[in-house]
């Protein structure tokens, strides 16, 4: 069970948390969507990088504070290497 | 309001004043009971705002607890935290519009919320030298004295409902407070894991 | 009392002063006190102790611990006999019945034994080559096949059991509580940390409780372990937990354990069962010890063949020898530590067999100096006695060692012995995903780099670290580290030390011991006892190119047995690695997955049975309805009143009987499970304009409106009521099971898309109780409970809200409909609730008020064509396919979902749409679910164009009605088609979908 | 030709010791500088494609790259369900199809699969349940395919060790039976494929990892491998959990996340549950080997991984349905817990079809459901990559259904992973 440290509340057990996959789409501009073709918009809608490796996702605190955040985390390893507040961009990280 | 006779608890049914009059408290391992109709009043704003935490402070006497998952006494009111830009007050049940509108005046002109969410919630007491050992069955959280003490509150889950947990003191003793659709399942589970230690129910 | 012939007079740490009876196979047996069922038995002189999985051959006792293949035993009986209970693992209490298993008639007289004279034609893999023919034939011969496989019987009886679980939490975890884990456990409690030490035995001491002669800080084994115990149960900060196997290594440092806290007592404990730990540790140090390994000879299965290590354990700990004569043959010293703890009970060893030439390490001396012969550079060929060992051929190995030669020699013995060497226990570590490492030193593997985001570290022989000193000092080093990093540094007292080791030499690796005859064509050599995987197999598969250790564990089953290959999985990748002539590591290594030992399904369940499985949600008035003798139906995990029967009415006369007195008069319904979200701040209007398809900003304040969500695909997945309580203020409403759903949604686009916008969102759903009173004169009741305000059309139109108290009680009632009806919901706070339904009960007594429930709900919207979203919808349906084309928002510039609209598919027209269908013969109520066609053919396959998705018999239309989605179902207004299904055809047209004159806007 | 596998060749062979039975399949020593079409992936899948490509096309030079050793991701790792009482025209055709190669997968390939139609129950709990199971049955048997509907007195007459009562925190209400569903070995559908695709002439390279694509144009020439590079005309991605892997180093994405799907088996016991039995409301999936260990599958993880583990309360939760289902099983142990990496697509239907590089194809997204489909798989991929088009089977399956929006969505109606 993963151990997801909460930016707020702290380590927690994962099953307080529901996953938000991948982090960092965000959502196209109306004059965006007003031009896009679908095949771009389904790049948007459901194209995904999911990488071996580190993954940037989110996570929601559900059972606890209900706040959204990004986790940089190993999807072999299963590593949490880093928590950081939504909006902020994807940290650079070494590559594992 | 309507006569105060015809409020009942989410728990009432259970016969819980019956079987307060039946419990050997002195003797128990661990001691439960409800906590009904508090006033509960939710509470959102920037805590980085000091108007807002003056405003809490001018109505409740209590400065607001920032850090998380952690809790603040001033006489009748007590605020936990529940998240970043969220608290509740806890004070005496039948208070709840007063303290709202007191609440909603304080705030004027900020972003800020005020919800009265007293209605939703019943609270189920645990004390006792075996409570945190009964939480440990359905809550993930370390509840030893070194990792969590009076002071603290942590929404979490308790078995498979959700609930706050407020350690009210050393004994330890635990307010749980919990949507009162899942009541009887919560007050059912604590009898559930109670047949394995001596318990007595505490009249409200 | 019978006499035990194989028990020692004196020595072990059994209480001869306590005897405790037993039966096995219907015989009873006498043992005592601190015995384990194998020790027990082999006291007794009973080494037949169980048939194989394959070949039925009769088997012993192997091993004295976990790693057992052989002895499995069915324990107890009804509904508490399990199978497959490994006997050096179970205690013996008194009135313990036991069986063996797999075997008919008997155990001595098998006829399954048959396989074992066809074991020729039976080679591994051989179904996969066989009952090819007929085709139809598997099913034929699978049933013969299972009834051979399957080990013990499982109760077909409910386990009468319960079971415990819970969470627990420490800076520093070991497992295994012997030399290392003792010493690691003392250091890290000493220091002030909190420590949680499990082992899977009765007590603490791991290998030393088998020791005879080792001290510890000057004091015999078993008194520093006792010293130890006892000081580690003073320390309020650390919690031993005896017979609790670690069996899994999850992410992050948690581990679940099993505490069996019955068992040893049998059916008359009280209390659970067994108890589930999940344990999250800060640091865990894993000292679970090493498992010998068997030498794999020719007929090494015969009962009477034994691991040395567990002779020793036999004799040692519980003064049980496996037999009378012992020979044992051996690649490494440790066995003959063996031969002298048996010399010393007075065992007759009639001879050490060493695989290596010249064997000179301390204890061969020692054995030379007691006079026991060892007879160099040999092996054992065969191994004679089918039921029992009561001969053993020696011959000298070749050069090689992969022949024999000379003469042979007999010796009689009752006993074969046999050391391969030590495998660490790296289970635990392996399960963290963690590489293990071939070690040459001791030809073993051994724990690689821990896995990142764990923190462990394996001390003692869990590492390879086999000395005891090693063990001691490791242990002790790695619980005062561990208890620093965390701020537990004053670590008091050193490592406890032993007397130096033995002087040893290395072992000798011979994989397969050769014997006179080629490998697979005389005795068995085998590798797998449980799976009768023999050294033949493993060539086989080798043969036929199933090289690697996944190919050669799934071809052959190697491993796969119930004790998964802790005696046989080294041996057979050494086998493999020979043949392919490759490296050990090269072959590959085995994943350990968990669980170490396999571990009962109750306590993983725990104390959730029935009702707790799930939490039921009941609404502030549930008893009203259960004492009203309604039954519930499920929503999610809310019950809610399904209809209430009156005496000698079904479901069908009851909601008819609902749904017409709601049309008729007034009706009222326990709506309190609808979702409720309060919704505030300067942004809540342009919030609603993004999450719902239809426009909120120009929404007055007192008014609702209802709204279709859709997700970013553009299909509906909520719907609801959200009424303008002031101008930064509103009120949603949801599905009931989409509540917490349409929560999350609102969070997530605030929090991760939209965080500038001021807006803050609390549930409210429990906060009040809703009735809602339905039907021509629902305004009449109300107006005899509310005195404060006009409920007048006028004063109180439909779409608005109105704050105003209920029989005394605080309220707001909205006036929405989900009927077409006049209608009123009533929100109150709970805690009034049966006050106030009660009072609206009283005050509807003149109108025949009724109470309906979910059922009667459906039937009243669905003549008026609202539609349920999760019934009409089920995540392929547009606002639009719904035929709800007016409330997309045309002129709102964006909405979740409105890019999808736009999309080739999603734009056709001639998607499939909401229509009604009302049968031919009025009085056929189509099923939910039915399929529609145009053409009905004689039989399958038909061309479906749509289904049923509500379908009810309509008291107020005195007809059936249904709705349906059908692909271009609103240009086939009138067209008639078909609904096959059971056996029957029945036509229906096509109509809109409402049923009764045209219905008012729906609410959700 | 190989060796017939036969109970006369069995006995033949154990008269010399079984020393004359050869390799099931080649390991060529090094491949081939350019094969006709490459098949990246030597799962269950891989190995079909290859077979069809071999004996329906007449493409026999083809190479089945595998990084680790064959049939050992997902096909070794699964429940071994197989049916087709799919929901959807386009699934239950596709399924039924692949449930029909099944049925005569044995003989075709002389390769013992064990196909055991014991059929395949689905539990209804509630109203809504029922509902969705009826809706389901009726359009399956439209579709031709079998499937029935059980009464709770029928469902307790298959299977009497199943709590039946109506007190459970979940009655059973019902169920729909597909009596041609049942399980399969799954090992031997790989083993099987592999040996008859390679009597072919189809090379099996194991032990070799794709690193790489030789993409000209945007047409692809070849894989560059940890063996080198290897030319081909065309190739083929069937790679489950890793697919987006092997996407992203051709260049392009998929609408596919790998999660962690986990399973279990019991210690064996002698026959106790003749019948699949699976409650998609909570999460329980069981059925009893011939060895007689009963093979449980579990919900999947919510977060993406390739770890081939997954989190403890999911088997908790399930075990707990399943004993409270099944109120005999409290006593019978856990042997052994696993984990897969399933590729699961937004719609929980596959992709079969075309990619944006020219000759690249892809098959994957079969999520937790891709063991049934093996062979049916293999025989539309093989058909789509001989021709260039796909099967018409495959076509409503194309990638391109994430932008037109005609997705195939199995989650909701038919509810049913496994």
């Amino acid at each position: 069970m993963l151990l997801i440290s909460c930016p707020h509340c702290g380590p927690r057990d994962e099953h307080e948390f529901a996953y938000g996959h991948e982090a960092h789409i965000a959502r196209p501009t109306l004059d965006q969507q007003n031009t896009m073709s679908d095949a771009e918009w389904a790049d948007y809608l459901f194209m995904r990088k999911n990488p071996k490796g580190v993954h940037f996702e989110r996570w929601v605190h559900a059972r606890g504070c209900r706040q959204w955040f990004n986790v940089a985390r190993h999807t072999v390893t299963h590593e949490i290497i880093k928590v950081y507040p939504m909006g902020e961009p994807a940290p650079k990280l070494e590559q594992k | 309001m309507a006569e105060a006779y015809t409020r009942r608890s989410a728990l009432q049914h259970f016969g819980l004043t019956a079987a307060a009059a039946k419990s050997d408290v002195a003797g128990a391992e661990i001691v439960i009971g409800e906590s009904a109709h508090r006033a509960i009043v939710n509470i959102r704003g920037n805590s980085s705002d000091a108007a807002f935490i003056a405003a809490v402070k001018s109505v409740t006497g209590v400065d607001l607890p920032v850090k998380p998952n952690t809790t603040a006494q001033s006489g009748a009111f007590r605020v936990l935290w529940l998240g970043p830009a969220e608290w509740w007050v806890v004070t005496t049940g039948g208070t709840e519009e007063k303290l709202v509108a007191d609440l909603r005046q304080a705030f004027a002109g900020q972003h800020a919320a005020v919800v009265d969410v007293s209605e939703s919630r019943t609270v189920i007491t645990i004390s006792g030298a075996s409570a945190r050992d009964v939480l440990a069955r359905g809550c993930s959280l370390d509840l030893h004295p070194r990792a969590f003490g009076p002071g603290q509150c942590a929404q979490t889950g308790l078995t498979k409902a959700n609930i706050l947990l407020d350690q009210t003191d050393a004994t330890p003793s635990f307010d749980i407070y919990v949507l009162k659709s899942f009541g009887d399942y919560l007050w059912q589970w604590f009898w559930l894991i109670g047949r394995d230690y001596k318990f007595a129910i505490k009249a409200q | 009392m019978s006499a035990q012939k194989n028990r020692v007079a004196t020595g072990g740490r059994i209480d001869r002063s306590k005897p405790i009876r037993f039966t096995f196979d219907g015989k009873t047996y006498y043992g005592y006190e601190g015995d384990s069922l194998a020790s027990a038995l082999l006291a007794n002189g009973v080494t037949l102790v169980g048939r194989s999985f394959k070949y039925h051959r009769p088997r012993g006792i192997i091993s004295a611990g976990p790693e057992e293949p052989n002895a499995l035993i069915e324990v107890g009986t009804g509904a508490r006999r399990e199978p497959n209970t490994r006997a050096p693992q179970i205690e013996l209490y008194d009135g313990l019945v036991t069986a063996s298993q797999n075997r008919w008639p008997s155990l001595d007289f098998d006829l399954g034994a048959v396989n074992s004279v066809m074991s020729r034609f039976l080679p591994s893999g051989f179904y996969y080559k066989t009952f090819k023919w007929p085709k139809d034939g598997w099913l034929f011969y699978e049933k013969f096949i299972r009834r051979m496989a399957g080990l013990g019987t499982g109760s077909q009886e409910t386990d009468p059991d319960r079971y415990d679980k819970l969470y627990a939490h420490c800076d520093v975890m070991v497992v295994g509580a012997g030399p290392a884990g003792l010493a690691a456990a003392l250091a890290a409690g000493r220091a002030g940390a909190r420590v949680v030490l499990v082992d899977e035995q009765s007590e603490l001491g791991g290998s030393l409780l088998s020791e005879r002669e080792r001290t510890i800080d000057g004091k015999p084994a078993a008194e520093w372990v006792a010293t130890a115990s006892a000081e580690l149960a003073s320390m309020p900060e650390v919690r031993v937990l005896t017979r609790t196997t670690a069996f899994a290594y999850l992410d992050a440092n948690m581990l679940s354990c099993v505490e069996r806290l019955t068992d040893h007592i049998g059916p008359s404990a009280t209390g659970p069962r067994q108890r589930l730990w999940r344990i999250r540790a800060k640091e865990v140090i894993l000292a679970a010890g090493s498992i010998e390994r068997p030498l794999v000879y020719s007929d090494n299965d015969r009962p009477g063949c034994m691991l040395a290590s567990a002779a020793r354990t036999y004799v040692n700990r519980y003064g049980a020898t496996p037999g009378q004569r012992v020979v044992i043959m051996t690649n490494n010293d440790t066995a003959y530590q063996t031969a002298l703890d048996l010399t010393a009970a007075g065992v007759s060893v009639a001879a050490i067999v060493d695989l290596r030439a010249n064997p000179t390490g301390a204890l061969a001396q020692a054995a030379r100096a007691k006079g026991i012969e060892i007879i160099e550079n040999s092996a054992i060929i065969h191994v004679k006695g089918t039921k029992q060992v009561r001969e053993v051929d020696v011959q000298s190995l070749t050069s090689d060692g992969k022949g024999v030669t000379g003469s042979v020699r007999h010796l009689y013995c009752d006993t074969v012995l046999s050391s391969g060497g030590w495998q660490p226990t790296v289970h635990l570590h392996s399960q963290t995903r963690a590489k293990v490492v071939w070690d040459d030193g001791i030809q073993a593997f051994v724990p690689g780099p821990i896995m990142p985001g764990q923190n462990n570290r394996s001390v003692g022989s869990a590492r390879g670290a086999f000395g005891l000193n090693e063990a001691l000092n490791e242990g002790h080093n790695a619980g005062a580290e561990a208890a620093a990093k965390f701020g537990f540094s004053n670590v008091t007292g050193n490592a406890p030390s032993a007397e130096a080791e033995p002087e040893s030499q290395p072992l000798r690796s011979l994989w397969i011991v050769p014997s006179n005859v080629p490998v697979g064509q005389g005795g068995k050599h085998f590798v797998d006892y449980q799976n009768d995987v023999t050294a033949a197999d493993v060539q086989l598969a080798h043969r036929e190119g199933y090289v690697s250790v996944e190919h050669l564990k799934r071809y052959t089953t190697m491993g796969m047995a119930t004790d998964q290959g802790k005696t046989s999985n080294v041996n057979a990748l050494a086998i493999m690695a020979g043949l392919k002539n490759v490296s050990i590591p090269e072959v590959g290594t085995t994943t350990f997955r968990p669980p170490y030992t396999p571990v009962t399904f109750g306590v993983f369940a725990g104390s959730d049975k029935g009702d707790f499985l799930d939490p039921i949600r009941k609404t502030p008035i549930h008893q009203w309805h259960a004492e009203h003798g309604a039954p519930f139906e499920c929503v999610g995990q809310w019950h809610r009143a399904w209809y209430y029967p009156k005496a000698g009415e079904d479901m069908h006369a009851a909601v008819n009987r609902e749904v017409k007195a709601t049309r008729d008069s007034v009706g009222i319904v326990d709506a309190s499970t609808l979702g409720k979200i309060d919704i505030q701040g300067p942004d809540a209007a342009w919030f609603l304009n993004m999450v719902y398809t239809n426009a909120w900003t120009k929404l007055e304040p007192g008014k609702c409106r209802y709204g279709f969500m859709c997700g970013e695909d553009g299909m509906v997945f909520d719907d609801g009521v959200t009424s303008r309580i002031s101008e930064n203020h509103f009120h949603m409403t949801t599905t009931t099971g989409g509540a917490p759903r349409v929560m999350s949604w609102l969070e997530e686009w605030h929090q991760c898309e939209w965080p500038d916008k001021k807006v803050y969102f609390t549930s409210v759903t429990e906060q009040w109780a809703v009735f809602a009173l339905n039907g021509p004169n629902s305004r009449k009741v109300l107006e005899k409970v509310v005195a404060d305000i006009d409920l007048s059309e006028e004063a109180f139109p439909f779409m608005t809200w109105r704050d105003c108290t209920v029989a005394g009680v605080k309220a707001r009632i909205y006036r929405i409909s989900f009927t077409g009806e006049l209608s009123y919901e009533v929100n109150i706070p709970p805690s009034y609730a049966l006050h106030v339904w009660r009072a609206l009960m009283t005050a509807g007594e003149e109108f025949s008020i009724t109470p309906y429930g979910t059922e009667a709900l459906h039937v009243l919207r669905a003549e008026k064509g609202f539609v349920i979203v999760g019934q009409e919808t089920d995540g392929t349906m547009t606002p639009q396919d719904l035929g709800f084309e007016w409330i997309i928002g045309k002129a709102k510039p964006d909405f979740i979902g409105r890019r999808s609209h736009l999309r080739s598919d999603t734009k056709r027209p001639d998607r499939k749409h909401l229509v009604g269908l009302l049968t031919e013969n009025p009085n056929d109520v189509l099923a939910e679910g039915a399929q529609v066609v145009e053409h009905v053919k004689d039989k399958p396959p038909m061309t479906m164009i749509g289904h049923v998705t509500s379908s009810y018999y309509s008291p107020n239309a005195g007809r059936s009605i249904a709705m349906a989605v059908i692909k271009n179902g609103r240009n086939r207004m009138g067209q008639t088609v078909y609904l096959p299904y059971e056996g029957k055809v029945i036509a229906a047209k096509i109509s809109k979908p409402t049923f009764l004159e045209d219905g008012a806007p729906a609410n959700g | 030709m190989k060796q017939n596998y036969s109970i006369f060749s069995l006995v033949r062979n154990a008269l010399s010791y079984h020393q004359g039975w050869q390799e099931a399949w080649r390991s060529p020593a090094v491949p081939k500088p350019e094969y006709d079409v490459i098949i990246i992936g030597g799962g269950g899948h891989g190995l079909a494609t290859a077979y069809y490509l071999a004996k329906e096309h007449g493409i026999t030079n083809v190479a089945v790259l595998e990084k680790g050793w064959i049939g050992g991701g997902n096909t070794g790792r699964n429940t071994t369900i197989v049916r087709s009482n799919y929901l959807w025209d386009e699934s239950a055709h596709l399924y039924e199809h692949s449930l029909k190669l099944f049925e005569g997968l044995t003989q075709d390939l002389n390769y013992n699969v064990m196909f055991s139609q014991r059929g395949l129950m689905n539990l209804a709990h509630t109203q809504h349940d029922m509902q969705a199971l009826r809706r389901r049955v009726y359009a399956i048997q439209l579709n031709g395919i079998d499937s029935e509907i059980l009464t709770p007195a029928q469902i307790k007459e298959m299977v009497p060790i199943l709590d039946c009562s109506s007190s459970a925190r979940y009655p059973i209400m019902g169920a729909s039976l597909q009596r041609r569903g049942g399980v399969a070995r799954h090992d031997a559908v790989a083993w099987g494929f592999a040996r008859k695709a390679d009597e072919r002439g189809v090379d099996i390279l194991q032990n070799t990892e794709v690193t790489g694509f030789k993409i000209v144009n945007g047409v692809v020439k070849g894989v560059e491998t940890n063996r080198g590079f290897i030319g081909g005309k065309k190739v083929g991605i069937v790679v489950a959990g890793h697919s987006g892997v092997m996407a992203g180093l051709a260049g392009f994405r998929l609408p596919v996340e790998s999660h962690p799907l986990q399973a279990l088996v019991s210690e064996p016991i002698k026959p106790i549950l003749n019948t699949v039995v699976m409650s998609p409301q909570v999460h329980v999936y069981v059925s009893q080997s011939d060895k007689g260990e009963l093979v449980l599958g579990a919900g999947i993880d919510a977060y993406t991984s390739y770890a081939q583990v997954g989190s403890p309360f999911i088997i908790e939760n399930q075990l707990n349905a399943l004993t409270d289902l099944f109120p005999c099983f409290g006593r019978l142990r856990m042997l052994r817990q696993w984990g897969g990496i399933v590729d699961t697509c937004p719609d929980a239907s596959p992709i079969i079809g075309k990619t944006p590089v020219e000759n690249l194809f892809l098959n994957c997204g079969w999520g937790t459901g891709g063991f049934k489909a093996t062979p049916g798989s293999g025989n539309v991929f093989a058909h789509t990559i001989a021709t260039g088009e796909p099967h018409k089977l495959a076509q409503p399956f194309a990638l391109d259904r994430f932008t037109t929006g005609y997705l195939i969505d199995e989650h909701g109606a038919a509810g049913v992973a496994h």
